[in-house]
């Protein structure tokens, strides 16, 4: 494929900076929960 | 594995996988098999990525600028939606900062510049600009009520701003190709495989916008029960000391 | 007598800081009170919760008969807060400063020169920019703004700070003969002594409550 | 109702006075705005060293000048407030946030306008820019429109900035991106009106324009945002 690097460049860049992204989210919310009581997390 | 001890349940774990597998049928129909374009050649598959994250950032601070209306109107004021204000409008920006560097990367290829000054580059550029202000307003400090009045109303603004700042960058200078699918004329020619592939994109990314919202409001709501929980814990001290 | 202030169970934050933390105060038209406690008790915030300008979080209060948690927008422009600062424009004269003043509210020439004359600023401390003014003529000057504002509940945080003895005597003239002209001074001091022979009654306040 | 719109205004007129006065008495913007204005005129023309770019792009520095001076105005405005807790006392005093804003942004476009005018001056002298009688007709409206775009838009972001105490770097962040369109509009109704690059008076008026509708649009917009914004 013509121009492999950046078009695989541009998919890689916006998975792996979405993909950080939301490990931060879930890691940092499952850092909150261990110490949260059942009312501060009313979707459970 | 998960249980309950993260910011997740059953429906946002169903949505996740969904949303994994969309993903990576999108890989697939969008790198392998699609065709290449007539005119962009190869360079039309990072349309795919682009335009789904670009899209994502305009819904994403759509909803920053609804929610914020939304609790400056109602009158009880809940928070709750000036989390999911907040949390928006940070992958908002995730979002628009993605399809910044997309968006001059595929400029290099069909323009032969990282960079031109067309509207549509600047004003997104602006965009970008406007709401990282956004959430260093957010950042300032104060009650969880003042962070929200404040934040609400300068998402309010920028509502107003954005048509204004596009409309005069438009005016400025308009050099750009026109919207691929909206416009007939365009250079780009799509053919089944490549409508369903951009389609199919907007539809993941969407979804992978609503799945990381709701994890994020909630990682939000924790960190303001925390400061709250802090609060109490504060206020026992302070009892303490008085009557020490 | 009628209550201009009702406060039970207040709490109040400062960022995540709880000033306040469940205070209970009553204050009755016509009277001098001494908010008394060491530094950092909440006395500050307290007088600005009664101004309207800090928001409540938890309990409920009234000042003026107006609702704190709903309505403390309203009870602003009939109170007068004089904090550590005097609230001056530092680069106009003092009479440039009440006459600003009198201008937000439709005052007269005649009230200003009152308030001048209740205050001891006579012509030539008029002139005098905020700037160069001692601690004492800028209290004074604040004071009078305060009059020109037609405050009716005076909160007044340290007024004696930063005055010597005389300027301290003086200043408990002039609040003695406001409050027989009709207004309530609430008045907080850390300093025990120099302010009880002033006031009609006293409250002890720590660490962020009222005993 | 119609007393209260006679109240507001009489706070606007009072808090504008105010404010031009204590720049009477300080001279902050005489003393030190202008010359730091007019000492970036100058260094623009050494860096760009070349009569024809001069001219060419002087419109545009006339008004990169004023916005980096403007923030400077701004924050001196708002200092004034903090400085012994002005601002503070006219919120206990429960003035209306409304006519404040009004106020203030006057006496910023007051002084804004002189530093304009002042600037387009120095282009004229230092950058050899000529004007035809129209296209100094059409520059005057140029910076009228746009000085009530920028002092009300300036105001209601630097209270914001103001409130939060200690940031003083956030209002460029915020206040830039906003006024774009007005760097725009300006810059090109002032190249109209100077005839910059060749092109004509009658090019600009659509860029002034431009710049009306953003003028309307912040002032009715700043009068019902600024309180919220800098209420505690």
């Amino acid at each position: 494929m013509k121009h492999a690097s950046f078009i695989f460049g541009s998919w890689g860049i916006t998975a792996v900076s979405v993909a950080v992204y939301a490990v931060w989210v879930i890691r940092r919310g499952r850092e909150l929960a261990k110490h949260a009581t059942r009312e501060e997390m009313p979707w459970t | 594995m998960a249980g309950q001890s993260g910011t997740g349940t059953s429906a946002t774990r169903r949505l996740g996988v969904l949303v994994i597998l969309m993903l990576a049928a999108l890989a697939l129909c969008g790198l392998w098999f699609s065709a290449e374009d007539v005119v962009q050649g190869s360079t039309v598959r990072m349309m795919y990525i682009h335009v789904p994250s670009i899209w994502t950032a305009y819904i994403a601070f759509g909803l920053t600028g609804l929610c914020s209306a939304i609790y400056l109107s109602g009158k009880n004021r809940s928070l709750a939606w000036d989390r999911v204000a907040g949390a928006s409008g940070e992958i908002g920006v995730l979002f628009v900062a993605v399809s910044l560097v997309t968006g001059s990367m595929w400029g290099r290829l069909t323009w032969g510049t990282y960079w031109v000054w067309d509207a549509r580059l600047t004003s997104t550029a602006f965009l970008f600009i406007t709401y990282v202000g956004y959430l260093a307003v957010r950042q300032l400090g104060g009650t969880h009520r003042q962070r929200a009045r404040r934040s609400s109303v300068l998402a309010l603004l920028a509502i107003l701003e954005i048509p204004l700042v596009h409309f005069s960058v438009t005016l400025w200078r308009s050099l750009h190709q026109d919207a691929s699918v909206a416009n007939p004329n365009a250079k780009v020619e799509l053919d089944g495989l490549m409508l369903f592939s951009l389609f199919l994109g907007l539809v993941a990314f969407t979804l992978l916008f609503v799945w990381l919202v709701l994890h994020r409001q909630r990682t939000m709501m924790l960190e303001d029960a925390f400061s709250d929980r802090g609060l109490d814990v504060a206020i026992t001290a302070r009892r303490n000391e008085a009557g020490a | 007598m009628d209550t201009v202030i009702e406060l039970s169970g207040v709490v109040a934050v400062l960022g995540q800081f709880p000033a306040l933390a469940g205070v209970d105060l009553s204050v009755q038209r016509g009277e001098i009170v001494l908010l008394q406690g060491p530094k950092g008790a909440g006395k500050t915030s307290l007088l600005r919760v009664c101004a309207g300008l800090m928001p409540i979080e938890r309990g409920s209060g009234h000042v003026l008969g107006i609702d704190l948690a709903t309505n403390r927008e309203a009870i602003r422009s009939r109170v007068g807060l004089l904090g550590h600062a005097n609230g001056l424009y530092l680069d106009l004269t003092v009479m440039q400063n009440l006459q600003f003043w009198a201008s937000t509210v439709a005052a007269t020439e005649s009230e200003v020169s009152a308030a001048m004359a209740t205050m001891r600023i006579d012509g030539r401390l008029a002139g005098v920019r905020a700037s160069q003014l001692s601690a004492g003529q800028r209290r004074r000057c604040a004071l009078a703004s305060l009059i020109v504002r037609r405050a009716e509940i005076w909160l007044l945080d340290e007024p004696h700070a930063g005055l010597d003895a005389a300027g301290r005597d003086e200043l408990d003239a002039l609040l003695r003969s406001a409050v027989s002209s009709g207004a309530t001074v609430v008045l907080a001091s850390h300093e025990r002594d120099r302010a009880l022979g002033l006031a009609t009654r006293t409250v002890t306040i720590d660490g962020g409550g009222a005993a | 109702m119609n007393n209260t719109t006679i109240h507001k205004r009489r706070i606007a007129i009072a808090v504008a006075r105010k404010d031009l006065t204590i720049e009477w008495n300080s001279r902050i913007l005489v003393n030190q705005v202008a010359p730091f204005a007019a000492i970036v005129m100058v260094l623009f023309a050494f860096a760009l060293d070349n009569d024809g770019i001069l001219q060419r792009v002087a419109p545009g520095l006339v008004w990169l000048a004023t916005l980096f001076s403007m923030l400077v105005v701004i924050q001196r405005s708002f200092t004034v407030e903090s400085a012994d807790g002005a601002l503070d006392a006219l919120r206990v005093a429960g003035v209306d946030m409304g006519a404040i804003f009004v106020g203030k942004a006057i006496a910023l476009m007051v002084q804004l306008f002189v530093l304009e005018l002042m600037l387009v001056a120095t282009a004229v002298v230092l950058y050899g820019v000529e004007m035809t009688m129209v296209g100094f007709c059409e520059a005057i409206v140029t910076l009228v429109v746009a000085t009530i775009g920028l002092g009300s838009v300036g105001t209601l972001y630097g209270g914001l900035a103001a409130g939060a105490r200690g940031r003083e770097t956030l209002l460029p962040l915020l206040l830039l991106p906003v006024v774009a369109p007005v760097l725009i509009g300006a810059t090109r109704a002032t190249e109209a009106a100077f005839g910059s690059g060749g092109t004509t008076v009658s090019e600009g008026w659509p860029w002034i324009g431009l710049l009306l509708v953003f003028a309307v649009l912040f002032c009715a917009v700043g009068t019902v945002a600024f309180g919220p914004l800098v209420d505690e």
